[in-house]
């Protein structure tokens, strides 16, 4: 099956020959994805926002410039054994990218894509997708969706493009009754596995309330080394630069790369810095993934893959923090709200 | 061996070696006309940074030259100079850039002829090894 | 009616691909201070420079290609439409590249982007602008456009300060608003300087002194942020609204369309929310990072 | 053997909180995660209890130490105490403001290693412990034997423990480290045997994975510029974008910056997400510190830092 996409579609899998586990062309022998499936260290966002993308190029000619748009549709790309969790993520970055303004680059691969997903059987310990609303092995955002139920996998089309790329494909056959209890089961089981917890209605209660608590974000914060690994590699995270490279002609490209809140460059100004202090930065990061997303796009911008817990050189983790907000102590919120 | 001729990014000591090198043009002395000369106000200034860049935008070699040590007109800058570089040599040799390609010389005002003779030199290594494609895609 | 009430009403909206900067040419640079130019551009596109519209208080994106991009706001007012103006401070790597330039070179724009200053809420009414240093680049196109339909508004009040006689930017609009009979100028300076005969003091406290009457007024303050933060107190007392005051807030953008992510204040992106806001909507951030 | 030294930590740490010999500790606590510790920094007496010592204690907490008022107590490794002291050379801190109670280390385990070594990953492991010189690793119903060097993180492997020359207070004694000076060079030379271009490509591959997410420029206690070199735009010295060759230039000269100050603890290796072989870096420059200058990073704190120093007569046969 693979085979025969990868005649339509660079076809990328999870793989670690790069020294790192993320999505690679696929080299159409390996397959120890399929056996042991864990998620990737880099998510599959890198490949609708990459590291590092071309906006577009610009010369000189005859003393003027002349903006050369990068030109062409991305090429047609097939991402095998997409992680429900990962899956979500692209679905809610989706709803910034196409809001008020269509983001061009991310949009066009992203409709170029084709997702399939792959039922997560072993979660790490730090996962936590189960309190996001779905599990580990739900079709989130995916085109197919595939269940490991022992000698077989289990095909479940969810989208068009789905159906599409299902269309002759030998060896598919009709799915028994015996093996959609199969599929209910290991999807069960999956569930089970997800043995971390938060509370997101209660989480969503209690921050509004606790935003100026400076001393509890002051604790939280102290061991944050603010690095920019629990963003680079979240799933959701989707803050971008903007840089220009000059070549010696006068000729040049404009990049985006990605970009991290927990840098105090990120927001500073020649005059002041609006968060400075590292308090502030970790506070908006857990603020805008669980309070302002959700004000905007009516969705927690956190899919529970637990990459940000996992990766940390200091093991801070989002899931004790969100569990340690204060309870409803009045803030200087809430009386600033009684005030007004 | 090569037949290019290599573009030598040398940074001079504004009290010595650029004032080395003034006397070697005024006495019109001849040496090779590879080198792009970037004065700074004295060796000490020349940040391993300064050496990387260069052979980034694509100098085959970097020349660092000060006033001989114990001259510096601040007294104590090629000191520091010489133990940042020294460093600066060894560590880009592991990391597998020839040892050719950084280079670090002393000169004082009135050596046009000892200036002459070590671009001559740096050029000659820079010929025998090949050009900078180290940074190249 | 307020402003959050104003949708975004029809305007020029970029089309196409937002992210590729139009090319303008720079026509005439005008020296304000020695740290702050401003520069008088159109676009190269024929059709563009017909087209395009823009609305006081709405900003751009300005390149200088191959370094790099910087937010700025409009500064010449839609009424005037022979060019565009910005007014840049020098402050980092591609305001210090834009102060490199010399008339006739091509830099990069994209925009409009942003809201702007509510116009329909301000008609009928008397306009309070009181401006520092720089920030009176966004208040000055808004003042050009009241100006210029004199007729839609009130009395029409600018206190306007900055650190040193130096430091004052558009001096040949203040000699013209001075010379007005329509306008009631007031110009001050921070400390005492050679050859000044005006006032002296920070622009809360002569603001204080003029005591604008907020009745039937409207006022807009733009400055730096410590200016702002001690000028809304001095009108509070004076008996202004929150409703009634509006200011334009500066963040570090780059996309400049709400994506890009650092200009937020709270779930509000400045560059897609704002720039404009009153006093009322600010008070009301769940954030004191403005 | 462990749980005595943890109780003696947190009697000696609560004695010091309440005899205000210290204003706060920064030590570690357990993580989250299976084999995970976790920085506690912490005033509040009754926090010292969460303090732990295990063979998972990775951070390097020295990089707290410049942010924290008042006087600070810290427990600090070999590596730890060293990067420590080198931050009081080079006046970050003050040597009166920071407590340091030296703590036992046999190493940390690299569980990166570990995991290469069994094929699967930390949270499928059900136990690791040191049996005399050996880690039984318990996962998948079995319990398997390594040896140190196996399981070790490399930087630990090369570790002196006579490097170790300054602290308010030992807890427990020093133990000979398991594997010695030697071990850790062991890469360095495999590395020395390419050939210059084929070492080139070698850097050149790795850091092609690097995302600059600049974690190890922030684990890193020797890293304490305010404005970082890369953050610098007038004139830009490197490009901010993910390109092979600027993310090279900017490990390499933070190697440089770090030079001498730089203890080898190895987490600018452990926490890269790239997996980028850091390690045989600071190892490197490690050695040549030692070779040029006889000098070991934060074993005197009365020392001037190696690059504000000079000898009027050396390094001449390297110049030209």
């Amino acid at each position: 099956m693979l085979e025969k996409w990868q005649k339509e579609f660079a076809v990328f899998v999870p793989s670690k020959a790069s020294g790192v586990s993320q999505m690679e062309v696929w080299d159409g022998q390996d397959t120890a994805f399929l056996d042991r499936n864990r998620n990737t260290a880099v998510p599959p966002k890198a490949k609708f926002l990459p590291g590092m993308e071309k906006m577009f190029g610009f010369r000189k000619e005859e003393g003027s410039y002349v903006v050369e748009p990068t030109d062409g549709e991305p090429p047609k790309q097939l991402l095998f054994g997409i992680h429900p969790c990962d899956a979500r993520a692209i679905g809610i970055i989706d709803m910034v990218f196409k809001d008020a303004y269509d983001d061009k680059y991310y949009l066009s691969r992203r409709e170029n894509t084709v997702l399939v997903g792959m039922a997560c059987t072993s979660p790490y310990d730090s996962c936590f997708c189960t309190s996001l609303g779905f599990g580990p092995a739900d079709a989130t955002d995916v085109d197919i969706m595939l269940i490991d139920i022992g000698d077989a996998l289990l095909i479940e089309e969810v989208t068009e493009k789905g159906r599409g790329i299902l269309a002759g494909a030998k060896g598919v056959i009709e799915a028994t009754e015996k093996d959609e209890k199969e599929a209910a089961a290991a999807r069960e089981s999956a569930n089970a596995k997800v043995s971390r917890k938060i509370d997101t209605a209660e989480i969503s209660r209690r921050l509004p309330l606790v935003f100026n608590d400076r001393e509890f974000w002051e604790e939280v914060s102290a061991k944050c080394v603010s690095c920019g690994i629990c963003t680079f590699l979240c799933p959701t995270c989707y803050c971008f630069d903007i840089n220009d490279e000059m070549l010696q002609d006068g000729s040049g490209a404009r990049y985006r790369n990605w970009d991290c809140c927990s840098f105090a460059i990120y927001t500073r100004m020649p005059a002041e810095n609006p968060r400075e202090e590292k308090w502030r930065r970790v506070r908006q990061k857990v603020y805008h993934k669980y309070l302002f997303y959700p004000e905007l796009f009516n969705v927690i911008a956190c899919t529970g893959c637990g990459r940000c817990i996992r990766q940390c050189p200091v093991n801070w983790d989002i899931t004790q923090t969100l569990s340690k907000l204060p309870a409803g102590s009045p803030g200087k919120a809430e009386e600033k709200q009684k005030a007004s | 061996m090569n037949n290019s001729e290599p573009k030598i990014v040398a940074f001079c000591c504004n009290w010595c070696s650029y004032a080395g090198a003034d006397l070697a043009g005024t006495s019109r002395m001849q040496y090779p006309s590879n080198l792009r000369i970037i004065r700074v106000m004295c060796s000490g200034r020349v940040n391993p940074v300064f050496v990387l860049k260069a052979l980034r935008v694509g100098a085959d070699g970097v020349l660092v030259l000060g006033c001989h040590p114990g001259d510096c007109h601040y007294l104590t800058g090629n000191y520091h100079t010489r133990r940042r570089l020294s460093i600066t040599m060894k560590f880009m040799e592991y990391m597998g850039i020839e040892p050719e390609r950084i280079q670090v010389s002393w000169c004082s005002a009135s050596e046009g002829s000892r200036f002459a003779e070590v671009v001559t030199e740096v050029t000659a290594d820079l010929k025998r090894i090949s050009p900078n494609r180290l940074f190249n895609d | 009616m307020t402003i959050s009430d104003i949708s975004h009403r029809k305007r020029y909206l970029p089309e196409g691909n937002v992210y590729l900067p139009h090319i303008a040419v720079i026509e005439k640079i005008i020296y304000e201070t020695p740290n702050v130019k401003t520069f008088h551009f159109n676009f190269k596109d024929e059709k563009l420079k017909e087209e395009f519209t823009f609305e006081s208080g709405q900003f751009g994106e300005y390149s200088v290609l191959g370094i790099g991009e910087a937010t700025f706001c409009i500064s010449s007012s839609p009424t005037r439409r022979d060019n565009l103006e910005c007014t840049v401070a020098r402050v980092g790597k591609v305001t210090n590249a834009l102060h490199r330039l010399g008339e006739g070179a091509e830099i990069g724009f994209r925009g409009p982007f942003g809201n702007s200053f509510p116009l329909d809420y301000m008609a009928g009414k008397n306009l309070v602008l009181v401006a520092g240093g720089i920030g009176l680049a966004p208040l000055r196109s808004l003042i050009w456009n009241a100006l210029d339909n004199r007729a839609q508004y009130g009395s029409i009040d600018i206190i306007y300060g900055a650190r040193t006689p130096g430091d004052l930017c558009f001096k040949y609009d203040l000699e013209s608003w001075e010379k007005d009979s329509s306008v009631n100028m007031t110009t001050t300076v921070d400390r005492e300087a050679p050859d000044w005969q005006g006032n002296v003091g920070f622009v809360p406290a002569i603001t204080e002194k003029v005591a604008p009457s907020a009745k039937n007024a409207v006022a807009i303050v733009c400055g730096p942020p410590i200016m702002i933060r001690f000028t809304f107190p001095v009108l509070e007392k004076l008996g202004f609204t929150p409703a009634q005051m509006i200011t334009t807030l500066e963040k570090r953008m780059k996309c400049g369309i709400g994506k890009c992510g650092r200009c937020n204040i709270g779930d509000i992106y400045v560059c897609r929310d704002g720039p404009v806001f009153s006093y009322e909507q600010i008070r009301n951030f769940s954030s004191d990072e403005y | 053997m462990t749980r005595e030294i943890e109780k003696k930590l947190r009697d000696t740490v609560r004695e010091l909180l309440e005899k205000e010999t210290i204003d706060r500790i920064v030590g570690y606590e357990a993580g989250s995660l299976k084999f995970s510790t976790t920085p506690l920094i912490t005033s509040n007496k009754a926090d010292v209890d969460r303090l732990v010592i295990n063979p998972f204690t990775h951070s390097n907490l020295s990089v707290f130490l410049r942010d924290l008022c008042g006087k600070v107590g810290i427990v600090a490794k070999g590596c730890d105490a060293r990067s420590t002291i080198s931050l009081i050379q080079d006046r970050q801190i003050a040597r009166k403001d920071v407590f340091i109670i030296g703590a036992p280390c046999d190493g940390v385990i690299d569980l990166a290693k570990v995991e290469k070594l069994i094929g699967l990953d930390r949270d499928e492991i059900d136990d690791i412990v040191w049996q005399g010189e050996k880690a039984a690793i318990t996962f998948a119903g079995s319990t398997q034997k390594f040896s140190a060097k196996e399981v070790l993180a490399d930087s630990c492997l090369g570790c002196d423990p006579s490097d170790f020359k300054e602290c308010d207070m030992l807890i427990g004694e020093i133990e000979p480290i398991v594997g010695g000076k030697e071990l850790g060079q062991d890469r360095i030379r495999e590395m020395e045997a390419m050939a210059p271009a084929q070492r080139w490509e070698f850097w050149k591959k790795e850091f092609s994975r690097c995302i600059r997410c600049y974690g190890c420029r922030q684990v890193c206690p020797a890293c304490f510029c305010d404005r970082c070199f890369v953050e610098e735009t007038e004139p830009r010295w490197i490009s901010p974008l993910p390109k092979w060759q600027d993310n090279l230039i900017f490990q390499v000269v933070r190697m440089m910056h770090v030079a001498g100050r730089c203890t080898n603890c190895g987490e600018c290796e452990r926490i890269c997400p790239a997996n980028i072989p850091l390690g045989s870096l600071t190892k490197k420059m490690e050695e040549i510190v030692d070779e040029l200058f006889q000098y070991r990073a934060g074993t005197d704190k009365d020392a001037p830092p190696l690059m504000a120093a000079y000898q009027p007569d050396e390094l001449e046969d390297l110049m030209r």
